[in-house]
């Protein structure tokens, strides 16, 4: 792929196919300029993110006579081809059925039915009932291959894209071919696992079910999802996601399948991050650490930080999020600096982990510590200074945005001595055990807004802008509100009134107001659809 | 062969003018029924009422009934939990939980329901789940109709009690290797190659991608 | 004295065992033998330990049912006329029985005897006035105010339809009715229901025989003061659901088994008036004359005999009621009014006007 | 409401002269024991006579069509059954041939007599309830048990049949569910007999009846313009005395091949609606005969991958037979893009199916032209004039059955 310099503009050639002249660029792959002119062309091996193997030779085209793997071939001046022609849709097919001769009755239990793309050729191209009269080769089923993988051999057709994935992009060769002929057979490398950091995408790219995810599998049936568009919120990278979910809960997230933002890839661990979304939540406001109404937790703010606000606003501290959307924040941050005139400002951050690499993850955990630090105006305290302050006595309330802030003991004993503790988080803590109000925040799954993302991609060569658009998924849990929300309520007891409909009125007011977010964009409406009427999938 | 048209009426004249004709005619019809239905030949009598549940009727071969679930030789559950009935059925009225076994003997099937129930009061009995089974798991030729319950909760068929209606199945599925042919008989139109044309039609479709 | 009450009160037993019993049964023929007309089965199921005794525990079944239903009166209806509406209903109804000789009359002191003949016989009638048949309008008129009552009283525009109709319909046919009967009147000479039975020794000189337009258009205004169908206009429960529609529980019952008690008292007036009452062929004061046989019976037998025809005569008319009312389909109000004014009533006139002249021809010397 | 000025020319001047009178509010239904399928029917009353109308449907409204959407071609089967739901195989019918129509393909030979034999089934019922209806609605019950006994006898055809007594689902796209039963086809003709005589019995207790006489004939008088103007069709246009069924001018399945006569009446009243019915079920009974003597031996479905599912043994033993399988019920038909609309002659009438196809295995509209829709916008106009006793016979000829006016 070509990341730095613009490619120059390709010479076009004329190229005939099934009798029609097309220009076409020079030594383009000639199966991705077919695709693009809208053939349609079967293919299992092909991966516009991997090298061509043409392994599967299922894109055929006949080229003087002869069937030639498109893939494996470029654009050339004066190339004379047929795509369509009964004579290359019968050789495809013939391909097809050698490729199911050995393919088990397994569609039953098999995780990738519905989305395979073997099921989806079949039907397209084949349709013709089996004449094998011959056992199926039997090769090892539920191999336990890695720590996120099942591999089952003889749904495997051999199209090598998760050995390519494993050598090329993750560049961790786990996976090898053993055997040859009818018994060649998908394995583990000697002495190696599938257990890369990216392993699952392998799982994203085969064909078929031949790797299924330990975590995904048998849960449900692909067709019945629901797919959202949203963000991941693993780390900084804030890669592009799918989540697939149904009736309020989400079964798992897989990269888009545009050719976008991560290029349809995501790392392990931010696919795994929908756990968290249905955790132990906090779903109910909380006073004193006793559950409160909704109305009685916004009164005990009111009648605990009206007095401070008269006195001495310089004593009150807030704090930002690292996890929340920019939105957040920036309700936050106006909270601090244009109403409270709080004198100290915050931001609570997880530090680094040195996990990041140079495919898609960052060190920075944090989702949306650049959307946070942007809000800001001025400099942002760090979780050491709040402590530091903490033991100067210099806070007498302080307003958390947040599950982020991480404190020691001894710094969450001091803040029992100030006047007030309102800590909004999604989750219980040893923070919110100690906090006077907690007020139940929903997530990102269940939010609409925005973040701030820092994949190096993301600052090199790809359209999508710098921020992250994230949708509601599934409903909060409770009374679970998103951040800006609960800002939007407790600044209209204590007399603020700020009439924010949404969280795109929200993003509105912040884009005008904040020079940091001038260029975002809230990005076009991409409706939760069902999986099975989404259109081919496969 | 043309269709005609027919003029339907009916005239009125002195006969149906004066009442009591046709009310005797009419009356005539009825005491018939009623006097072969009483005092006739046990054979004439024409009482189409079945003094249910004393007397049941005969169900036909067809009837779709009670949901069962099929077994296998070694008396565990047909089912694959594949949802293809829950995904056919278009009152979403099944319930299937998949499980994986544990330590399934080498080949066979991992995947079984661990909770498979059935609403049959949101079912509506249109036996698209038995058309769309392809393990020969689901079948609705019980012969029984739903019972009445008492709680709507009891009208809910869990594993056990659709498994307790359940025969061995003939079909294999999983592959049943090379000599699954010779096994059955009656193939049907299994055999029959579909319509030579397809090649064409293959190239009038439109792309899609 | 105290005989004449202990009289009067085994009459009245007699009698109302009678009719309240036939209506009950009637509920169950009713639905039994429409079942049989409709190749259904009827009401079959309700049992004591397993005996059903075909379906005849019905009635019983019913009876318990509609008096432990409960009483539901509408909030806004008036509500002591919602209460009292269905006793209008039914008191007429019972009321007319009185005059209903339902056996030949006893002499007491000779129940062995054969053929007795006493100077004051006991007539089986628990009231015996020289207007009987007046009487019977005058009471059966009142019958009226129950439908009208209940559906004014329900606050329900369907029954208050119901009711008008029921008013409408009962009046004019109640015309038609006496009409019919002036025939008979003049024929007879009596207005007393028992004189009337006695007077009709013979088949030739039954009612229906000396006076068939009469007893057509007799039977069918009957029906029509019945409220049932052709003629169940008032209730018509496709349409206007009825005047009590608004009624439930042991009220409804009340309704309904005033309706069937009409059926009965329609069925103990054709028979005493048209029938011959208790009379039978061939059954004379000392015993049996029919087909050659002569049989020579106690009074006792004799008026068990009469009492008997009088039963099957009377269930004859109520299953041929019911046979019309399951088979026929209800007229419209204006074709209802157009039969009773312009058809049934002229037709009763011309009998009557017939009647007396041929009655003047034959009574008048010159045929002589 | 209808017609207020209508009323004035109505009612007897003679009667408004002397008598106050006060207008009476009536509301018929949405339960009432005539409204069968719920309609509201709002009426004003100058004692007995109805001046004003105002009919309102929709209470049965279940979202047919737009359930459709949600559901793939052959997953909306049950859905049609509850049109119409006294013949719910002419449903079926009419949707299959919209499917089938869009996708270009026709059901083999022997599955299009099927169709047409249960579809006129399903006809024979349709009119025997509406007999019964009709009979029973003005009090006489006997002729409505015959006729449903009737019914019952062909609902044990159809059952046998289909496997259900109401809601069959029995047609497939490019087919029917199964083949006939051994020994159906003698078992139906003999059910025919009984349904003949169960007919003629009907005929004599009824049609010559005076007091039924009374109530249908001029009642409810329709004229052949009106009719059209209301996009009227099936039995009830026929009525009025216009010439069409679609059996006749627009023949579909195999109706040009069969022999039969299309009742039309003179004056378009009550009785005349009542009449085409009664003859229309002696034409279906002769035309299931002539489907009988016409029916040829062959397949009952299309065996088409992609539209229908494999046999099973094919599914449960091949895998390219469990993928289609898999593909046909997950993904559904995969209708080419398009729209087309089929109509049939449903039990009221011209029953049509307008399905528009994005290419995917559901519709992206499937709009349902339910008969009696049209001929309730009638009734209004019908009931003016008229008793309140003539509400029911005039609504019962209609024959609006709540399942599909109101879908």
């Amino acid at each position: 792929m070509s990341e730095h310099e613009p490619t120059p503009t390709p010479e076009l050639v004329t190229v005939k196919i099934d009798g029609k002249e097309h220009q076409l660029p020079k030594g383009k792959n000639l199966l991705e300029a077919l695709l693009d002119l809208g053939e349609d062309i079967s293919y299992f091996c092909y991966h516009p993110g991997l090298s061509v193997a043409a392994s599967c030779r299922q894109c055929l085209v006949g080229i003087r006579g002869s069937m030639v793997p498109s893939c494996q071939t470029t654009v050339s001046d004066g190339l004379e081809l047929e795509s369509q022609s009964p004579t290359v849709l019968d050789a495809r097919r013939q391909m097809l059925e050698f490729t199911l001769v050995n393919h088990p009755v397994d569609c039953v239990i098999c995780d990738k039915a519905g989305e395979c793309t073997l099921q989806r050729h079949y039907m397209d191209w084949d349709g013709k009932p089996s004449e094998i009269d011959h056992e199926k080769v039997e090769k090892p089923k539920k191999v336990d291959v890695g720590r996120e993988i099942v591999l089952d051999a003889e749904r495997c057709i051999l199209c090598s894209r998760c050995v390519r994935f494993c050598q090329e992009i993750a560049e961790s060769p786990d996976l090898v071919f053993e055997y040859r002929g009818n018994h060649e057979t998908l394995t583990t490398a000697p002495d190696r696992r599938l257990d890369n950091s990216y392993s699952l995408n392998t799982v994203d790219i085969c064909p078929v079910g031949a790797l299924t995810d330990k975590d995904f599998r048998f849960k449900i049936r692909v067709w019945e999802l629901y797919a959202t568009r949203s963000v991941c919120n693993g780390c900084a990278a804030g890669c592009d996601t799918e989540v697939h979910h149904r009736d309020g809960r989400i079964y798992r997230m897989v990269p888009p399948k545009d050719w976008d933002m991560n290029l349809n890839w995501m790392c392990d661990d931010g696919r795994r991050t929908y756990k968290s979304v249905a955790a132990q939540r906090l779903t109910r406001p909380l006073v004193d650490g006793e559950p409160a109404e909704l109305d009685a937790a916004l009164a005990a703010i009111k009648e605990r930080l009206e007095p401070l606000l008269a006195q001495d606003r310089g004593a009150i501290g807030v704090v930002l999020g690292a996890d929340a959307s920019n939105e957040d924040n920036f309700m936050a941050a106006r909270m601090a600096y244009d109403f409270l005139e709080a004198g100290h400002v915050y931001l609570a951050d997880s530090p680094d982990n040195g996990l990041g690499d140079d495919i898609l993850r960052r060190d920075d955990p944090n989702p949306n510590r650049a959307g946070a630090r942007g809000c800001a105006r001025g400099d942002l305290g760090s979780s050491e200074d709040l402590a530091r302050d903490l033991a100067d006595h210099k806070l007498e309330a302080l307003y958390v945005v947040g599950d982020r802030l991480d404190l020691s003991d001894e710094t969450l004993g001091q803040l029992r001595g100030l006047k007030l503790v309102v800590v909004q988080a999604s989750e219980p803590s040893r923070l919110t055990d100690k906090a006077h109000v907690v007020l139940p925040a929903a997530k990102w799954a269940e939010v609409h807004g925005t973040i701030t993302r820092t994949s190096e991609r993301a600052k090199r060569d790809l359209s999508a802008s710098r921020f992250g658009r994230m949708r509601p998924a599934v409903e909060p849990p409770g009374m679970a509100r998103p951040h800006w929300d609960w800002l939007k309520r407790v600044g209209a007891v204590l007399g603020v009134t700020v009439e924010f409909e949404s969280a795109h009125a929200v993003f509105q007011e912040m884009k005008k107001q904040v020079p940091f977010f001038a260029e975002a964009q809230w990005g076009g409406k991409i409706p939760t659809v069902m999986l099975r009427f989404a259109g081919r999938r496969g | 062969m043309p269709a005609r048209t027919k003029v339907v009426t009916v005239k009125r004249g002195l006969w149906e003018n004066l009442y009591l004709p046709e009310i005797v005619r009419g009356l005539g019809v009825t005491l018939k029924h009623f006097f072969i239905n009483t005092l006739g030949p046990k054979s004439k009598r024409q009482i189409v009422t079945i003094d249910y549940p004393d007397v049941v009727r005969e169900l036909p071969e067809r009837y779709r009934g009670v949901h069962r679930l099929n077994t296998r030789e070694d008396g565990s559950v047909r089912c694959t939990a594949c949802m293809m009935c829950a995904t056919i059925c278009p009152a979403n009225c099944i319930h299937i939980e998949a499980g994986e076994r544990e330590n399934p003997a080498s080949r066979d099937i991992e995947k079984f329901p661990q909770v498979f129930e059935i609403d049959e009061l949101v079912c509506v009995v249109c036996g698209l789940c038995v058309e769309a089974c392809p393990c020969d798991a689901i079948r609705m030729d019980t012969h029984v109709h739903m019972p009445p319950v008492e709680h709507r909760k009891d009208a809910v068929l869990e594993k056990p009690e659709l498994m307790s209606r359940g025969t061995k199945s003939i079909a294999v599925d999983g592959g049943a290797g090379p000599d699954w042919r010779d096994k059955y008989t009656d193939l049907g139109s299994l055999t029959q190659i579909y319509r030579p044309d397809h090649i064409e039609r293959d190239r009038e479709r439109p792309a899609r991608r | 004295m105290g005989e004449i009450v202990i009289w009067a009160l085994v009459k009245i037993a007699i009698l109302f065992g009678f009719a309240l019993n036939l209506s009950a049964v009637l509920t169950w023929m009713e639905r039994r033998q429409s079942a049989m007309m409709q190749d259904r089965m009827g009401p079959v199921k309700a049992n004591i330990s397993g005996v059903t005794l075909w379906g005849l525990l019905h009635p019983l079944a019913d009876a318990l049912k509609l008096a432990t239903k409960e009483d539901f009166v509408p909030p806004k209806a008036h509500k002591a006329i919602f209460v009292l509406a269905p006793l209008f209903a039914i008191a007429p109804v019972v009321m007319v029985f009185a005059v209903i000789p339902f056996a030949p009359p006893v002499c007491l002191k000779q129940l062995t005897a054969i053929a007795p003949r006493c100077v004051a016989p006991e007539h089986m009638q628990i009231a015996r006035i020289d207007i009987g048949l007046l009487y019977v309008f005058a009471i059966a008129s009142i019958s009226v105010y129950g439908a009208a009552l209940a559906g004014w009283a329900s606050y329900n525009n369907y029954s208050l339809l119901g009711g008008l109709r029921a008013s409408a319909q009962m009046l004019s046919y109640e015309i038609t009715m006496g009409m019919a009967l002036i025939g008979t009147f003049l024929v007879f000479g009596t207005l007393e229901p028992g004189e009337l039975v006695l007077r009709q020794s013979t088949i030739a000189k039954w009612g229906i025989v000396q006076q068939p337009l009469g007893f057509i258009l007799f039977f069918f205004a009957a029906i029509a003061e019945t409220k049932r169908a052709p003629f169940d206009l008032p209730e018509g429960e496709s349409e206007i659901v009825g005047y009590f529609v608004e009624y439930s529980g042991a009220r409804f019952m009340t309704f309904f088994l005033g309706e069937f008690l009409e059926i009965v008292f329609v069925g103990c007036m054709v028979t005493t008036i048209f029938l011959g009452g208790w009379q039978a062929p061939g059954l004379a004061a000392d015993g049996l004359h029919i087909f050659g046989l002569d049989l020579q019976l106690p009074h006792i037998a004799v008026v068990g005999l009469g009492l008997v025809t009088f039963t099957i005569k009377v269930f004859i008319v109520c299953f041929l009621q019911l046979a019309i009312r399951w088979s026929l389909p209800r007229m419209r109000y204006d074709q209802l009014m157009r039969l009773g004014w312009k058809g049934m009533l002229p037709a009763s006139i011309i009998n009557v006007i017939i009647t007396a002249a041929v009655v003047l021809w034959m009574s008048s010397p010159v045929k002589g | 409401m209808y017609g207020s000025d209508r009323l004035r020319s109505v009612s007897a001047p003679e009667l408004d002269e002397g008598m106050p009178t006060e207008e009476m509010v009536l509301n018929v239904g949405p339960s009432h024991p005539a409204t069968h399928g719920t309609v509201h029917i709002k009426l004003w009353l100058d004692g007995e006579q109805v001046t004003g109308a105002q009919v309102n449907v929709g209470y049965l409204h279940r979202g047919f069509e737009k359930e459709c959407e949600a559901h793939t071609y052959g997953e909306n089967f049950p859905y049609t059954d509850r049109l119409n739901y006294v013949s719910p195989m002419l449903n079926n019918v009419g949707y299959a041939l919209a499917v089938e129509k869009l996708l270009g393909v026709e059901a083999p030979e022997r599955a299009q007599y099927i169709r047409m034999i249960v579809g006129e089934l399903a006809r024979l019922c349709d009119h025997l309830t509406y007999s019964a209806a009709q009979v029973a609605e003005m009090g006489a019950f006997t002729p409505f048990f015959y006729a449903i006994k009737a019914r019952d006898f062909l609902w044990d055809i159809l059952e046998e049949i289909s496997g259900a007594r109401l809601t069959h689902s029995y047609v497939r796209i490019g087919g029917v569910a199964a083949d006939m039963p051994d020994g159906w086809v003698e078992r139906t003709l003999a059910t025919l007999v009984q349904v003949e005589t169960v007919i003629k019995e009907i005929d004599t207790l009824m049609t010559r009846n005076r007091i039924f006489m009374d109530r249908m004939q001029n009642v409810a008088v329709f004229s052949k313009e009106e009719a059209i103007s209301h996009g009227w069709t099936g039995p009830c246009l026929r009525g009025s005395g216009v010439d069409y069924d679609v059996r006749k001018d627009y023949p579909y399945l195999f109706y040009d091949r069969l022999d039969f006569e299309v009742p039309i009446g003179t004056a378009g009243d009550n009785m005349d609606r009542y009449l085409v019915r009664m003859e229309e079920m002696r034409q279906s009974i002769s035309m299931i005969k002539q489907c009988f003597d016409q029916i040829p031996e062959g397949d009952y479905q299309l065996h088409d991958p992609r539209i229908t599912i494999p046999p099973k043994q094919q599914s449960y033993n091949t895998i390219e037979g469990l993928i289609n399988h898999f593909k046909i019920v997950v993904d559904g038909i995969e209708v080419p893009a398009g729209e087309a609309y089929t109509y049939i002659e449903g039990g009221n009438g011209e029953l049509g199916f307008y399905i528009v196809s994005d290419g995917t295995g559901r519709p992206l509209k499937c709009r349902c032209r339910p008969p009696c829709f049209m001929l309730m916008t009638a009734l209004e106009k019908l009931l003016v004039g008229h008793m309140i006793a003539d509400l029911v016979p005039t609504f019962d000829t209609l024959n609006m059955i709540g399942g599909e006016c109101d879908r």
